[in-house]
């Protein structure tokens, strides 16, 4: 029960540090903190507007903390997130605008799709750890870039529409929700969030209730006792690589599908793939801890514009906040030992 | 004489449990002090106390009579105190000299002297007959010499007092007589030693005094020439256990293992197993002795699927299975018991429930259409730890968390209740009290009796003859001969594992 | 707002005696607002803009930084849901962003650099680009006629149409005044990797060229480092905006995009009351939307920039078009002659 | 171009690109032999970068130090990469922080930092000014004088010298101390090295924090030899690259090194290919991605499985298994 209490307090004192060290960041530049969080806060709930775009910007990283977190639980470290995400990107933008399907079947369609691609893309990794062993880490990374320049070819080669970006999808690939948006004074609010809770819910499910969850998280404890036990313990590698990339190419496809309409040839990666690592850390690789961080950190980031803009405080702050709490959460033998200290004050003075 | 090491009512308590109790242990000068108890009476603890690595919350230490707080192992070794600690300290990938001098480097200026710390080690290892290669990668050289190796790192350092946490649990025959003289010559040398064994004959064999232990409490110390193996036994488990296996003549049946002509490579790619024949029958314990790394590895390995033959075949229940995927083996009626308890046997992460269907967690009733059923999978792990008797806080707790002995019986639970129509069992009591080998020599019996057959690998001879009903010897990938225990004397198959028989043969192969 | 597109009356609290006066915001992408680039060049005209309206800074003119391309709709958002008079998206990426909140806010008054919102322009916006490639055109003739190698080469950041205009016009140019000048093309796949353009340029000087224009961005510092740790005789010419300081001794020139005068103007004839919203407005040599860098003068001689101004003459004159794609490329070397 | 000339360039480019990835995977493997994953060499890289830029800046235009600037920088990078080391130290030995977490963190908090202080020290602009003293590349006398690799190899910045001095000295700290010894038995085996004695904590300290050191000068090696100025993007993966390259040399420091050296001559060779004009034949995406696939397809060639230190990512806890 106290370890329980303590998985709640923790993160919120993590957040709290945090936010304190970059209040101190603040007044060192001769900002005034308080108008800085309230603009701050104002940005994420400040109005119904910035509540939607707030769920918005936390969409995608949902999908990319869900695929880091789920190959985590199985003992493989996907870098690879953000290159699978571009895969997911393209493959939606590509079936969107090219098929013709009649409504939710068509976005349906280009979301599974988005899923296989990206699914397949990581498989690749995964397939070169089995048979290969080569490190995962690596493979990833170099597939982020390969990832990126081939989306990038095969747009201006084959796939443009105006200008460097595809054309735009058709309507019925839209996973627009035009009622909700509207409630949220036309927020970019889309069926993806939906989907995120549900793949949370799905990954969750997958891996502490299912046969094929308990194989998976076998081969990542302990290899040698998954052969043992008559696992395969290749498959299972290449398993985790692909379902961990489908995710994030689901990520892409609702990205595409739902915000955009479309996708570009890109100048370089935009990071959600790796601020999935950050979120999948901070929700302790737990699906639902991956929602909760995800809430945060997208929050947080989003949130920060206004800052800038109302108050001129430069965004970097807010990385450095994100950071720090992560630290604190990490360093969670930290975040207890004044905990106890704390408890114990009030023990003594409780005493005398 | 003097005592060197005077522990005195030592207490300390673990989160759930009190593993010391107001424990006493003087040992004198120039004395093989033994140190007896169950698995998880909390021996290794009072040692890793004495050591440096743990702080006793009550009681205190005296060393030569001084009192003293060993804050760490620094300080141990600085007061001349030395372990051997049940699992290994030694770093994989280095060399034996590297592991010896670790901490307490030969240098020459800035760098390290390798040559010279070689010389040192070598001098060292003949001045105690302690064997080893000071060139050679841990990794490569077997156990006793890793013993060896772990004996000289306290020697190295100047230990006077040597404690060694279960140095035979994990050696051969040969290796243990030789253990026994090198500890002869080191208390010749003046050196007092703690050893800590559950073999009571070992105990009787070198011991001068034996202090026992119960689940964390003191019960005595006794001379070893004023007791014996029983009054010992009644001392630690509380109860009389019985030693010699009850078991009547077996019947066999109709043949459930069978490997004709059987080759496979080792590891390093070199042919270990070449051209065995074996046949084990329903209703029989088949033993294989031999002198570690001849080859018995490798022969559970392809039995098993976990190594590819490189010819020959392997039948069970008369369907050949040879080179099949471990789990189509298994599933032809093979149940394993594995030597590396940690590397094969458990998921150390997983809950003591969800290790009891490690291998059969994917069938009804844990798992239907593909989700589990955690409430079938834990009844049937508290059914288990009851009947195995395996001490756990609960089923629900990581593996990681048990005594490596309470881990060995969690596995044999796993495999003798699949009830296979051949158990395949390695080591399997390694490291346990006799309390816990005579319970599992029971089970394997009644496995037997049951009509099952049983394969038995185990590098304790005495265990491979009370329990076997056939013994066949393996040496150098070969089996050399099958024998009825009843027929030979210890020390014929002594000769046969060490290849005495085929000694001309290998002569004229080699010119 | 009031809409009505044309025929606006002054912003409030305008009058006759007092300067007009206008709330205008700019969004940037993500190369944030001190990018050394458009970005940068854009805060200058609003700045200009400020000090001439005598605007208070945060309160009348302010901009807010992009850091994801996700930012770009509920940054632009945030001025037009306050009502401000005027919002700026500066750089083509964030084009269909724009489009999209001018759909949803008919009342907004909005504005984007360099893009035409492929042709579809809502009425409550003004696009303004730029011709790249006459500006390119000048200086490839810079490039073409300062080679002694007869090999000059580009730097380009990721390939797409945008960039295009900058190789073709720049081909063009070196085409127009040394036919058997050779143009090596290089792409470094990426706005932000100064080792690539480094890495990228010494190939090419190392091969022989002289002369590097590029259009890449934080990329193209690398050419600069490269050219200045090569010494004399290894030009580089700048893009966007003056880019000399970078290696005053090596850049021949720059060919500056005018985003600050383009936001400048729009905005104060709209504080004027002059709106032509729903319009491409179009910046090239005649609008002074490009031209090369003041600084130019410093390491070209006076008869080259002589011959640039010829050419430019025959731009604005229309006598000769600056291609944009590789085709039209094909089709001007087809066509043109001296 | 003739041909002599592209293998000179080859080989200059491959030492320019890999010197940043060489001395920033040195600190990977010090970090990761001792036990300890640093996947924050690109965070330590970043912050490397900017102290150089900023010092270099600084001691050239104020101090007038004129050509020493940029070992000013240089300076000023190790003890910044050393400083900000120490929270990723503390979190993942003392606190047992999940070293990935801390070491995502800590890119976080490099970036965020870095430009957060160039915003304060040049008026709001988001890279600082150009710095006016980088490092020139010096040739070596007589060296450069042979044929190509004289001036492909030995005409090269101080930073690529300094890096291979230092893949020597890292070599020997690791492999010829007593030092490196109990380093490299943390990484096993930490209980073991404690049992005889070693402090495991301040051995990994050290580690952690010549790591920060070191990928802080790789850091360097860019924003005061190749860019010549610091920016949000001056470090854009590198540190990531280093990671692969430490990896891919098998947490060898002379491996590392090769495999850097690997990276850079199929970058160099893609560059190369571009400016001869292959990209009239193969996409030009194609060539710009070439060193990533290659270096797949090398790993896929490479025998023999890079294994990571055994105690790698384990946070030390005594008497516990
Ligand atoms: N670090 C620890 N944390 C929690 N419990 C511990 C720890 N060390 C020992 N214990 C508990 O103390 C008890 C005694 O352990 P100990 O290892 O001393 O037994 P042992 O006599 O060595 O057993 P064995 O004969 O199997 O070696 C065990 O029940 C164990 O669960
Ligand atoms: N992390 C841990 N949590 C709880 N108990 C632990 C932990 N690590 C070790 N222990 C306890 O410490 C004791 C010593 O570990 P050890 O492996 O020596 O057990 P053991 O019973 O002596 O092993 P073996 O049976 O192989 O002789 C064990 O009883 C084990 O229960
Ligand atoms: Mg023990
Ligand atoms: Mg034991």
């Amino acid at each position: 029960m106290d370890s329980r209490f303590n998985r709640i307090l923790i993160p919120l004192i993590a957040i709290l540090m945090g936010l304190l060290v970059g209040a101190v960041m603040m007044m060192s530049i001769g900002y005034n903190p308080i108008a800085g969080y309230s603009a701050l806060f104002g940005g994420i709930f400040g109005s119904a507007y910035n509540i939607g775009e707030t769920l918005r910007s936390v969409t995608p990283l949902v999908f990319t903390g869900l695929a880091v977190a789920f190959a985590f639980r199985t003992g493989l470290f996907n870098i690879g997130v953000e290159g699978q995400f571009i895969i997911g990107q393209l493959t939606a933008a590509y079936i969107g605008a090219a098929w013709s399907l009649p409504p939710v079947v068509h976005a349906l369609a280009a979301v599974v799709f988005a899923m296989i691609t990206g699914g397949l893309w990581a498989a690749i990794a995964g397939y070169l750890k089995a048979r290969l062993h080569i490190h995962e880490v690596i493979t990833t990374i170099m597939l982020n870039y390969i990832a990126l320049n081939t989306s990038n070819f095969l747009i201006r080669a084959y796939f443009h529409g105006q200008q460097e970006n595809t054309p735009p999808i058709r309507p019925s690939a839209s996973l627009d929700m035009p009622i909700l948006s509207q409630m949220f004074d036309n927020a970019r609010l889309h069926w993806g969030i939906l989907i995120s809770v549900l793949l949370a819910a799905a990954v969750y499910w997958l891996l502490f209730r299912t046969t094929k969850g308990y194989e998976l998280r076998a081969v990542g404890f302990n290899s040698h006792a998954a052969e043992y036990a008559g696992m395969n313990v290749s498959r299972n590698i290449v398993t985790s690589m692909a379902v961990s990339g489908a995710l994030a190419g689901a990520g892409g496809a609702v990205e595409t599908l739902g915000v955009y309409g479309y996708f570009g040839i890109q100048g370089g990666f935009s990071g959600v793939g790796f601020d999935g690592i950050a979120v999948a850390l901070i929700g302790g690789n737990h699906p639902f801890g991956v929602l909760l961080s995800a809430l945060l950190f997208g929050g947080l980031s989003y949130g920060s514009s206004s800052m800038q803009r109302l108050e001129g405080i430069p965004t970097e702050i807010i990385r450095v906040v994100i950071a720090l709490i992560i630290l604190f959460v990490a360093s969670s033998a930290l975040v207890q030992w004044m905990i106890g200290k704390f408890r114990r004050k009030g023990q003594e003075v409780g005493r005398s | 004489m003097a005592a060197v090491v005077e522990m005195l009512g030592i207490t300390k308590r673990f989160p759930g449990i009190v593993a010391n109790d107001n424990i006493h242990l003087v040992v004198e000068k120039g004395e093989i002090h033994a140190l007896l108890g169950e698995n998880g009476a909390g021996k290794s603890t009072l040692m890793n106390i004495l050591f440096g690595l743990y702080q006793p919350d009550e009681g205190k230490i005296r060393v030569h009579g001084k009192d003293v707080k060993i804050t760490d192992p620094n300080v141990a070794n600085r007061l001349g105190i030395g372990m051997v600690h049940q699992h290994f300290m030694l770093v994989q990938p280095f060399t034996v000299t590297e592991n010896i001098i670790l901490g307490s480097e030969v240098t020459n200026g800035p760098l390290l002297d390798l040559a010279k710390a070689e010389k040192k080690v070598a001098e060292l290892s003949k001045r105690y007959g302690l064997d080893v290669d000071p060139k050679a990668r841990v990794e490569d050289i077997s156990v006793g010499m890793q013993q060896r190796v772990e004996i000289l790192k306290t020697l190295y350092r100047g230990a006077e007092i040597l404690i060694f946490d279960e140095p035979t649990a994990v050696l051969t025959p040969q290796e243990i007589t030789e253990l026994m003289q090198i500890m002869r010559n080191l208390v010749k040398e003046g050196k007092s030693i703690i050893f800590i064994t559950h073999k009571l004959k070992e105990i009787m064999a070198i011991c001068d005094r034996v202090t026992v232990i119960r689940r964390g409490k003191y019960i005595d110390t006794v001379s070893v020439k004023e007791t014996d193996p029983d009054k010992l036994a009644n001392m630690m488990v509380g109860r009389h256990v019985q030693f010699a296996v009850e078991k009547e003549a077996a019947t066999p049946g109709s043949s459930v293992l069978e490997l004709r002509n059987v080759e496979a490579n080792g590891n390093r790619g070199v042919k270990a197993l070449n051209g065995i024949t074996l046949e084990v029958r329903a209703g029989e314990i088949v033993g294989i002795a031999g002198v570690e790394g001849n080859g018995q590895k490798e022969l559970i390995e392809v039995i098993t699927g976990l190594r590819k033959t490189t010819s020959g075949t392997i039948v069970i229940n008369n369907q050949e299975i040879t080179n099949r995927t471990p789990r189509e083996i298994a599933e032809s009626g093979i149940g394993h018991i594995p030597e590396d308890r940690h590397k094969r046997g458990l998921v150390l992460d997983y809950s003591i429930g969800e290790n009891m269907v490690l291998n059969t967690y994917y069938k009804s009733p844990f798992s239907k259409s593909g989700i589990l059923q955690f409430d079938k999978i834990f009844s049937h792990a508290r059914r288990l730890i009851k009947i195995f008797d395996v001490r756990t806080p609960s089923e629900y707790t990581p593996a990681r968390a048990l005594s490596g002995g309470n881990q060995q019986k969690a596995i044999i639970a796993r495999e003798v209740d699949r009830d296979p129509d051949l158990l395949i069992a390695a080591q399997p009591t390694r490291g346990l009290d006799v309390g816990a080998i005579e319970f599992i020599h029971k089970k394997l019996v009644e496995q037997r009796d049951n009509g099952k057959a049983v394969l038995l690998l185990s590098l304790e001879l005495d265990e491979i003859m009370s329990l076997s009903d056939r013994i066949a010897v393996i040496y150098e990938g070969r089996i050399v001969g099958v024998v009825k225990p009843e027929e030979v004397t210890e020390h014929d198959l002594g000769l046969m594992m060490s290849g005495a028989t085929t000694d001309k043969g290998r002569e004229e192969a080699a010119t | 707002g009031c809409g009505g597109a044309a025929k606006d009356k002054p912003a409030p609290g305008a009058g006759p005696d007092q300067k007009p006066k206008i709330k205008v915001a700019m969004v940037t992408d993500v190369g944030g607002v001190n990018d050394n680039s458009f970005n940068q060049a854009a805060w200058e005209g609003m700045k200009r803009l400020g000090a001439d309206l005598k605007l208070q800074e945060k309160k009348e003119y302010t901009y807010v930084e992009s850091k994801k391309k996700e930012d770009y709709v509920p940054n632009l958002n945030s001025f037009v849901k306050d009502k401000w008079d005027l919002t700026w998206g500066i750089g083509f990426l964030m084009a269909q962003d724009l489009a999209k909140v001018a759909a949803e806010n008919p009342n907004a008054k909005m504005a984007i650099i360099d893009s035409n919102l492929d042709g579809k322009i809502p009425p409550n916006v003004t696009a303004v680009t730029f011709k790249e490639e006459e500006g390119s055109f000048l200086m490839g003739v810079i490039a073409g006629l300062m080679t002694k190698s007869n090999q000059v080469g580009f730097v380009g950041g990721v390939k797409f149409p945008l960039i295009e205009k900058f190789e073709n016009g720049f081909k063009a140019g070196v085409y127009a005044v040394n036919p058997n000048a050779t143009v090596k093309v290089a792409y470094a796949g990426a706005f932000d990797k100064a080792d690539q353009g480094k890495i990228l340029a010494s190939t090419m000087y190392q091969g022989g060229a002289d002369v590097i224009f590029h259009a890449a961005g934080a990329t193209g510092d690398g050419v600069f480092t490269e050219a200045k740790s090569r010494g004399k005789g290894f030009w580089v010419i700048g893009v966007d905006r003056d880019q000399s300081s970078l290696a005053p001794d090596n850049t021949l020139s720059s060919m500056i995009k005018r985003v600050d005068t383009a936001i400048y103007t729009v905005s104060k004839d709209l504080a004027n009351g002059i709106w032509n919203g729903g319009k491409q407005v179009e910046l090239g040599l005649q609008e002074d939307g490009v031209g090369y860098a003041p600084t130019t003068s410093k390491n070209t001689p006076a008869n080259v920039i002589a011959k640039v101004d010829e050419f430019k003459k025959q731009l604005t004159d229309g006598k000769i078009k600056a291609p944009k794609t590789a085709e039209e490329f094909e089709q001007f070397k087809a066509t043109f002659k001296k | 171009m003739n041909w002599t000339n592209m293998l000179e360039i080859i080989l200059n480019n491959t030492i320019l690109y890999a010197t940043p990835l060489v001395l920033a995977a040195l600190g990977g493997v010090l970090s990761e032999r001792s036990g300890i994953v640093n996947i924050a060499l690109e965070g330590f890289m970043i912050i490397g970068a900017f102290a150089a830029a900023v010092v270099a800046i600084f001691a050239g235009e104020t101090l007038g130090v004129g050509r020493m600037a940029p070992w000013f920088g240089l300076l000023a990078a190790f003890v910044l990469g050393v400083v900000f080391a120490v929270p990723h130290a503390v979190a993942t030995i003392h606190f047992r922080a999940d070293q990935v977490v801390s070491g995502v963190a800590l890119n976080f908090l490099a970036a965020g930092f870095a430009i957060f202080m160039v915003k304060n020290l040049f008026e709001g602009a988001a890279q600082t000014t150009t710095v006016q003293f980088p490092f020139e590349k010096y040739s070596i006398p007589w060296l450069s004088d042979i044929p190509i690799i004289g001036n492909g190899i030995f005409f090269a910045y101080p930073t690529s010298y300094l890096a291979v001095v230092l893949v020597l000295i890292v070599y020997f700290l690791l492999f010829r101390t007593p030092f490196g010894l109990r380093i490299r038995a943390l990484g096993e085996h930490p209980h073991a090295a404690d049992s005889v004695g070693i402090r495991v904590y301040l051995y990994r300290y050290m580690a952690v924090l010549l790591a920060g050191g070191l990928a802080g000068l790789g850091g360097a090696g860019m924003s005061i030899a190749v860019t010549s100025n610091f920016q949000h993007n001056t470090i854009a993966g590198h540190g990531f690259m280093a990671l692969a390259a430490m990896i891919f040399g098998k947490w060898h420091p002379v491996g590392a090194m090769w495999a850097a050296l690997f990276f850079g001559f199929a970058t160099a060779l893609a560059a190369s290919g571009q400016v001869i004009g292959l990209t009239n034949y193969v996409p030009a995406e194609f060539l710009i991605m070439l060193p990533y696939l290659l270096t797949i397809l090398a790993l896929a060639g490479v025998v023999g499985r890079a294994h990571a230190p055994s105690a790698l990512g384990r946070p030390y806890v005594k008497g516990q298994r």
